[in-house]
């Protein structure tokens, strides 16, 4: 088992005691976070509180000074590919290819998670607003344009662990209702999300996490 | 399940990259030119004494050419995200890197060595030593590419245009140099090259079997 | 699981700076006095008591200081390489440490090495370098040398400095003997088999037995620089930590 | 176990390569106390930080900041 305590199936995502440490400086400690099918976890704390590397740390970026990451249950050093072929990270960086067309970033995203139909991927980038845009190199679109074609793979992805930092900055009102409605149309349909956002979502079942109570 | 994209996709977009960004990619064989004709101007135009040091001249200036361009195959990554990406793919990440490799010599490497004879005639290099030099440059430039990435690798999060990756790759260069020039030298002289040329199979084998495992691991480690 | 961390518990009190911090500073003093004891002997002997070399007259003397940086050089890559996989492998923060006091040491040996190398091959050859294969292999392993250093300096983080600058460490151990392969039959090819400088073997015993005391000497000295080194790094890295705080205040109030 | 020179100035001239040898021995001798010098002075250094940031957090109740 996982850990000591015996931990349902069900739990998509935990955490055991958590804790990371950077040059002898101790950012967090004891961290024991749940994620069930359909629920959504917001990571609260000001700023330098390590947020982005509690979400650098759940994604296997980085890896922890010590405690343990279970994937459904099962610890995961034995389920590394399952658990990163069920995760979705979107960061600061769009990992968009200024160089390239939307529509060839997008492919060639959708083809990291075994997708290969462009019909569907034109249509990804035709919701997010870009259909139009699709087939410009990406150092023409604005930042906002940018963002949403780094974004319009949340349209096509089938991973169910979503990790968002800041996805809605540099967007418009009309972007963050897309983006907002695809967030709660993946919780629906059973994903799970892990958020870090300074905006406010009217989004149902989420969940707080300050991180301030677990800063050392 | 085809989770991720095969090897082949990996080079191609690595390839078609370079495309887009011509400017970049064509700088190391312009230098590679120029750096050649820098020789006769510097020492002296004779062709009996440029056809003495030609092969070494041409490797040399290879060898700095690949050095110019050896960054990039992480560096755009690393700047834009993508890199982090690759790292949480669910595959092993040394195939990609392997990918990389082999686009990075696809893109430098291979053009330098069918650039060569081209500059090997302005060098008065002797026409039978041509194949030598030609199998030689492109089995040394796979090696340089291999050793380049590992260093490349370890000074990604360094930011561009730092110093350091130079001095950490050039030393490693040193032995396939040695086997390099030492083919091209035998064929001039009209002797058997194949044996300084296996010795470089043998070690391009050695580098496209670790490198981009020890470059796996040290992007790994850097761009925490 | 319990009888796992039994078995390893030698290796993770190992592994503990403030042990190793203890243990070397009750060692430290002897190895000082038998590296000390064994060098000025070693030199006595070999400079003042040995006899001259049939050929090289008394310039051959510069041997024992030329073999024993050498050997040290090498052997001290390897141990760095060797401290840095430990820390790669198994996280072993101390094993870090040991690694990047073992560059500066490696580095100074090989300089020694190179300039006794360069003085020994004036009176002999007529020229202070000359492209010998030990040499030149020797010039390059100091580039590999000040490759770590400056890795182990370009990163702000302690951390990445010391993996990154432990896997170049590791790339660097794969290439040697390939170099030093490379370099010798580079030298075949340009120069017929001169003498080979440093034929330790083929001299005569009475010279033979102050280099085998040299060489002794060295490797206490490597560990006693190792130790001093590693100490020094011990501190700046645990700085912040209770049983530093301790051992200083307890210090100033004596 | 005789010494091979007779006196001082011809251990000094040792045969004409008496320059060679010292100045090789001199050069190393110097860089090996280095390696035993310098980190012993880094070691003292870093012991002298912890101590002073030790006695402005003790003495930092009393004032405030001085460094």
């Amino acid at each position: 088992m996982c850990m000591d305590v015996p931990v349902p199936q069900d739990y998509l995502l935990s955490t055991n005691e958590l804790c990371f440490e950077r040059d002898g400086r101790r950012l967090f400690e004891g961290i024991n976070l749940r994620l069930k099918a359909g629920e959504m976890v917001l990571i609260e704390g000001p700023n330098g509180c390590g947020k982005t590397t509690l979400m650098r740390l759940l994604t296997t970026l980085l890896s922890p000074t010590s405690g343990a990451l279970c994937y459904r249950g099962e610890p995961l050093e034995k389920v590394r590919y399952e658990y990163l072929a069920d995760l979705l990270y979107i960061g600061h960086q769009s990992a968009v290819k200024l160089a390239l067309s939307a529509e060839e970033n997008l492919a060639w995203m959708a083809a990291s998670e075994g997708i290969h139909d462009p019909k569907s991927v034109r249509a990804a980038l035709r919701s997010m607003g870009l259909g139009a845009v699709y087939d410009l190199p990406c150092h023409q679109l604005s930042a906002g344009q940018v963002r949403r074609v780094a974004l319009s793979r949340l349209v096509l992805t089938r991973a169910k662990l979503w990790f968002l930092d800041e996805p809605l900055t540099a967007l418009d009102t009309e972007g963050i209702g897309l983006i907002t409605g695809r967030l709660q149309g993946h919780l629906d349909s059973g994903g799970a999300i892990v958020l870090i956002s300074h905006q406010d979502l009217a989004i149902g079942a989420v969940r707080n996490y300050d991180l301030t109570k677990r800063c050392a | 399940m085809a989770r991720t994209p095969s090897f082949l996709a990996y080079v191609r977009r690595d390839v078609l990259l370079a495309y887009r960004r011509l400017g970049d990619t064509v700088a190391p064989l312009i230098f590679f030119t120029m750096v050649c004709t820098l020789v006769p101007l510097g020492l002296s135009p004779d062709p009996q004494r440029l056809s003495e040091i030609a092969p070494g001249i041409m490797w040399i200036m290879a060898l700095l050419a690949t050095l110019l361009s050896i960054e990039r195959i992480f560096a755009f990554d690393f700047e834009d995200g993508s890199l982090e990406q690759l790292l949480i793919a669910p595959q092993l990440i040394a195939l990609p890197v392997l990918a990389k490799i082999v686009a990075h010599w696809l893109v430098t490497g291979l053009p330098l060595t069918l650039l060569s004879p081209l500059l090997a005639m302005t060098l008065s290099l002797p026409t039978s030593a041509y194949p030598a030099m030609l199998l030689s440059l492109a089995i040394g430039s796979a090696y340089l590419s291999a050793v380049g990435a590992v260093g490349a690798s370890l000074t990604v999060s360094l930011g561009r245009g730092g110093l350091l990756l130079p001095l950490l790759v050039v030393p490693l260069y040193m032995p396939i140099m040695i086997f390099g020039t030492a083919t091209v030298f035998y064929a001039v002289d009209g002797l058997h090259w194949s044996g300084p040329l296996a010795a470089m199979g043998a070690m391009l084998c050695a580098a496209l079997a670790l490198c981009p495992l020890a470059a796996a691991a040290a992007l790994r480690v850097t761009s925490a | 699981m319990v009888t796992e961390v039994k078995k390893w518990q030698w290796f993770y009190r190992l592994g503990s700076p403030r042990w190793f911090y203890e243990i070397t500073g009750r060692w430290l003093p002897w190895l000082l006095c038998a590296a000390s004891l064994l060098l000025a002997s070693g030199l006595f002997w070999g400079l003042l008591v040995a006899p001259p070399d049939a050929r090289q007259g008394n310039s051959f003397r510069i041997i024992y200081l030329h073999v024993p940086a050498a050997i040290l050089a090498l052997v001290g890559y390897y141990i760095m390489a060797l401290a840095g996989a430990v820390g790669l492998i198994w996280r072993i923060k101390m094993s870090f440490m040991v690694m990047k006091s073992a560059a500066p040491i490696g580095a100074a040996l090989t300089f020694i090495a190179l300039f006794t190398g360069a003085v020994w091959g004036k009176p002999s050859w007529g020229t202070y370098w000359v492209w010998d294969a030990r040499i030149t292999s020797m010039l390059i392993l100091l580039f590999l040398y000040l490759g770590v250093l400056a890795l182990q300096r370009a990163f702000s983080s302690a951390e990445m400095a010391y993996r990154a600058s432990a896997i170049l460490a590791l790339v660097g151990t794969i290439n040697i003997p390939i170099i030093y392969k490379s370099v010798d039959w580079w030298h075949t090819l340009h120069q017929p088999a001169t003498l080979k400088l440093t034929s330790a073997s083929s001299i005569h015993i009475d010279m033979l037995q102050p280099l085998i005391v040299m060489i002794c000497g060295f490797y206490v000295f490597y560990v006693v620089a190792l130790c001093l080194f590693t100490r020094a790094e011990i501190i700046r890295r645990e700085a912040t930590s209770a049983w530093v705080r301790a051992l200083v205040s307890n210090e100033s109030s004596r | 176990m005789n010494i091979q020179f007779a006196s001082f100035n011809e251990i000094l001239a040792m045969g004409g390569h008496g320059l060679y040898v010292w100045v090789a021995v001199t050069v190393s001798v110097a860089v090996l106390a280095a390696l035993l010098v310098v980190p012993w002075q880094s070691h003292t250094r870093a012991l002298n930080q912890v101590r002073l940031r030790l006695e402005r957090h003790a003495g930092g109740s009393a004032e405030e900041g001085v460094d």
